[in-house]
């Protein structure tokens, strides 16, 4: 059964030094809240993983908490560049970067692999690509009743995933509607998973699209209300664009970025950093 | 309502990549130039294309413009909204999208696209997104429309990076590799259209915009850019799709504040 | 775009003799009104597909419309055996039936790579079993990453899939809803598919637990309200329990069946057949 | 109100299993005698089940026993309700159930089950219904719980089909497969409860019920029945226990009219 506790209480029992975390999140239900708080525990060698790294990774990145990013799309939705992310790739700063590099199509399947326990997944993919020689977790695999040739890739367990939802319950079942991208599938991937949600209620009224995570399929929630800004949590909030378009002048510059990080790290609130 | 009858070539390019959209076409849309795109076509001449983006929204119907590919207005007016795994596996992957909108960070001549890196992969120059869902928009699309603003820099002889493969080096490499898509059918810039030679694979110069010169075409491409032997003129944008077009615009940038 | 016809032109077009068809239904919205139209048609040498087939296969089989059956649990629910089928396997009347036969597992990711234009799928399954070596769709693969062998198994792509659901508006999109079961996916891995369904509504109400099939991933629409009698549509019918038990006494006798056929032939309702 | 606390061998034998059930444990459930001894521990010492159906209903709280393995009731209690695929792939076959609930057609000494045909495969004397969800159930589960009416016919020396595996030809072989799960730790009938041997594997008379001998246990078995050191008595079913499971079973038989 899921345990209900605080967020750095959350942080502090399930992200370890060095371990795998996946933060998932596509463009809703984005968990910042709990990338920040990995930030303010000075979490180190992290290897993040994620389809669609944005904001929250580049401020990760930034603050100097991963030695390698796993994932298919990197970037400032609407915007451009993550600005954290390119500085580490191209200069190596604060620290170097390795990257592992896979479409979403590759990236979707490996989180499906890790939900089902399975080794890895098949899909049509990569072929004519330079990912195939540059990302060693891509291989050939032959059909054995036709003979062609396809696409394999790796599960992917975390050691953690964090999702953000709107809602859970008492006993600690997690319910999120709208678009629910992949969050599904990198929790039951992981060995041990953190939800934040809006808020608790007395019961989850079942809705059209959701997603119910069972309480035992979960291990921390976290009540953080607004832990998905700046990106939204649908029927609570909006996504808060302004904050995407300031990350990337405070992103730019790394004294900038300095400064921002002072301001989390001793505990400003988020949306009070831009 | 008066409307201005001016335009920027940004609107031609939307205008014109919206035309290449028909009927009840099922379309994989990227944000950004090819969303403006495909919306513009269903707020006009289309409007029983099916907008499919990679977030999982089946049939969306946005009333303006999204912000992101995952933005709330795509999942509330969408038939269906599924996962991630399932829009690639159940729905791209199978063949069942017939046209593919992409971006481009660079576009070579044989029309394989680069949004990963400028330079090395391993000591790039620029780092840029990466691949998202483009490999497998590329490979199992019906036919691929690439949007895209022309320049040398973009326009290169040789992509320093396949991120999602055109026609690779040339006529019979997509057979080669058992893609199922035709591949990119059309490049459509603020200058003209660019298309696939039947024989040489190669993308040249088949339309122009208002305005534009094969000369102005040339000098915006990085391989000397072939034309077609019936090289054809765009329409200008009409008055309705310049005002849809705007309309749409306008009601981002409002949310955007 | 999904058509809507009625069931006899339905089945007149999409079904053709030799066909491998697949009426697929989890205990829920089972396609029984279709399937008994195809023997009112007199289509022979299908190959029929189901993880579980139940009564309308027993009827199908004892009509002679099959050659094969591939499936994974075979039975009248809460009653007992299915004597046709059994008559077809142990004595080959009316004809013999070939059987290919897997587990629930293994069908289900038979489906699945069906719905995602791959040629197999891989699991973990069947290990152990005397199946392996009765049915040649179940072979090894290796993974390229670990080395581990599991489990393959073919696609499957039914060149009809017919399913029943609860709604569909008049654009031809289909909504189903509780036990949804492998539908979704039986659908999407046919070359055609029939959906009947309940009634034709204005507009399709998002609800809890919906599966859409948009018009566009359809052939066809009919129109069949209680079309899944003796199995149930949530929210629209219960199941007929008597009909389960009385089907066991008509099947277990091949005169007492063919009195049966002869009805249903002559094109009496499927409700009074009993 | 009074209660007949005279019992049949078959309340008893849904008694003995549902005993076998505790705490929040995660149980996959079969339809038939699996399915009452289940939600006869849920309504009584095991309050915090959680029920598992293969169509796809997790957390299932019926208030009746469901009269198939896709009865509404489950859907309409469930916590949720994912498809078929998703049940076995994410949820059963990663590992995640702790109690896998199985009948038998035939079980054998090493646990081994057959619900697919009697006599040979291609010419049967009898054809069983098949595999179902049993094969990976039994893989995968934490362990494997199995409920099954005893008699020489039913429990024989060997199989005529493995259709799920116990410990296959004895120690080592789950092993040797990679199999996950630890296998078959109870088998309850009517006449008492058997248990593989920690060495052998093989099933031995554990538990008598109330008013059963041991000579009966082994006349219906068909190899010859070791019994265990610590031979036990079942507890007879309690007053409430009893209560509970015809309360359950009458309402299953109102549902079924």
């Amino acid at each position: 059964m899921a345990e209900i506790v605080s967020l750095s209480e959350a942080v502090r029992q399930l992200v370890r030094d060095g371990d795998t975390v996946a933060l998932e999140g596509f463009t809703h239900l984005i968990p910042v809240a709990a990338g920040q708080e990995i930030i303010r525990q000075g979490r180190l060698d992290l290897t993040l993983v994620r389809m669609t790294p944005d904001i929250v990774y580049d401020q990760l990145i930034g603050a100097g908490c991963a030695r390698k990013l796993v994932f298919s799309w990197g970037g400032n939705p609407g915007v451009g560049s993550l600005h954290r992310f390119r500085d580490a790739v191209e200069h190596a700063w604060p620290r170097p970067l390795a990257i592992e590099e896979h479409s979403h199509a590759g990236m979707a399947n490996r989180y499906v692999a890790g939900a089902s326990g399975l080794p890895f997944a098949v899909l049509r993919g990569y072929r004519g690509t330079d990912l195939v020689e540059h990302t060693a977790t891509i291989r050939e695999i032959t059909c054995p009743f036709t003979g062609e040739v396809l696409a394999a890739v790796p599960a992917i367990n975390p050691d953690v995933t964090i999702v953000h939802a709107q809602q859970a319950d008492h006993d600690g079942n997690v319910q999120m509607w709208g678009i629910t991208g992949v969050q599904n599938e990198a929790v039951l991937a992981a060995r041990s998973s953190l939800v934040t949600v809006e808020e608790v209620v007395e019961r989850l009224e079942p809705r059209p699209g959701a997603v119910v995570l069972p309480s035992w399929s979960i291990t921390n929630v976290a009540v953080v209300p607004g832990g998905a800004h700046p990106s939204y949590a649908h029927g609570y909030s909006d996504r808060d664009n302004a904050y995407y378009r300031h990350w990337d002048a405070i992103s730019r510059d790394r004294a900038e970025f300095g400064r921002w990080l002072d301001g989390i790290r001793s505990g400003h609130a988020t949306t009070a950093g831009v | 309502m008066t409307v201005d009858v001016s335009y920027s070539t940004d609107e031609m390019m939307s205008v014109a990549a919206a035309r290449r959209l028909h009927g009840g076409s099922r379309c994989f849309v990227g944000i950004g130039l090819p969303s403006t795109a495909a919306n513009l076509a269903r707020a006009t001449h289309a409007p029983d294309l099916v907008l499919v983006y990679e977030s999982g929204t089946l049939g969306a119907k946005p009333g303006r413009l999204p912000l992101s590919i995952g933005d709330g207005v795509l999942a509330d007016t969408a038939d269906s909204v599924v996962t991630v795994p399932e829009i690639f596996n159940y729905w791209l992957q199978p063949g069942r999208i017939d046209v593919g909108f992409l971006g481009a960070a660079q576009i070579d001549r044989f029309a394989n696209i680069n949004t990963t890196v400028v330079g090395r992969y391993h000591k790039p120059t620029v780092r840029l997104p990466g691949a998202g869902g483009a490999p497998e928009i590329a490979a199992s699309c019906g036919e691929v429309v690439v949007v895209v603003r022309q320049s040398p820099r973009t326009f290169v002889e040789r992509v320093d990076f396949v991120t999602s493969i055109g026609y690779g080096a040339g006529p019979g490499d997509r057979e080669r590799l058992g893609l199922r898509g035709a591949g990119p059918t059309a490049v459509i810039t603020e200058l003209g259209v660019l298309q696939p030679d039947l024989d040489s694979r190669e993308l040249v110069l088949t339309h122009l915009h208002p305005g534009v010169t094969v000369k102005q075409a040339q000098a915006a491409t990085g391989w000397p850019l072939a034309v077609a032997a019936d090289l054809q003129r765009s329409d200008p944008p009409t008055e309705h799709e310049l005002v849809v077009l705007r309309r749409l615009q306008a009601s981002q940038a409002e949310e955007a504040e």
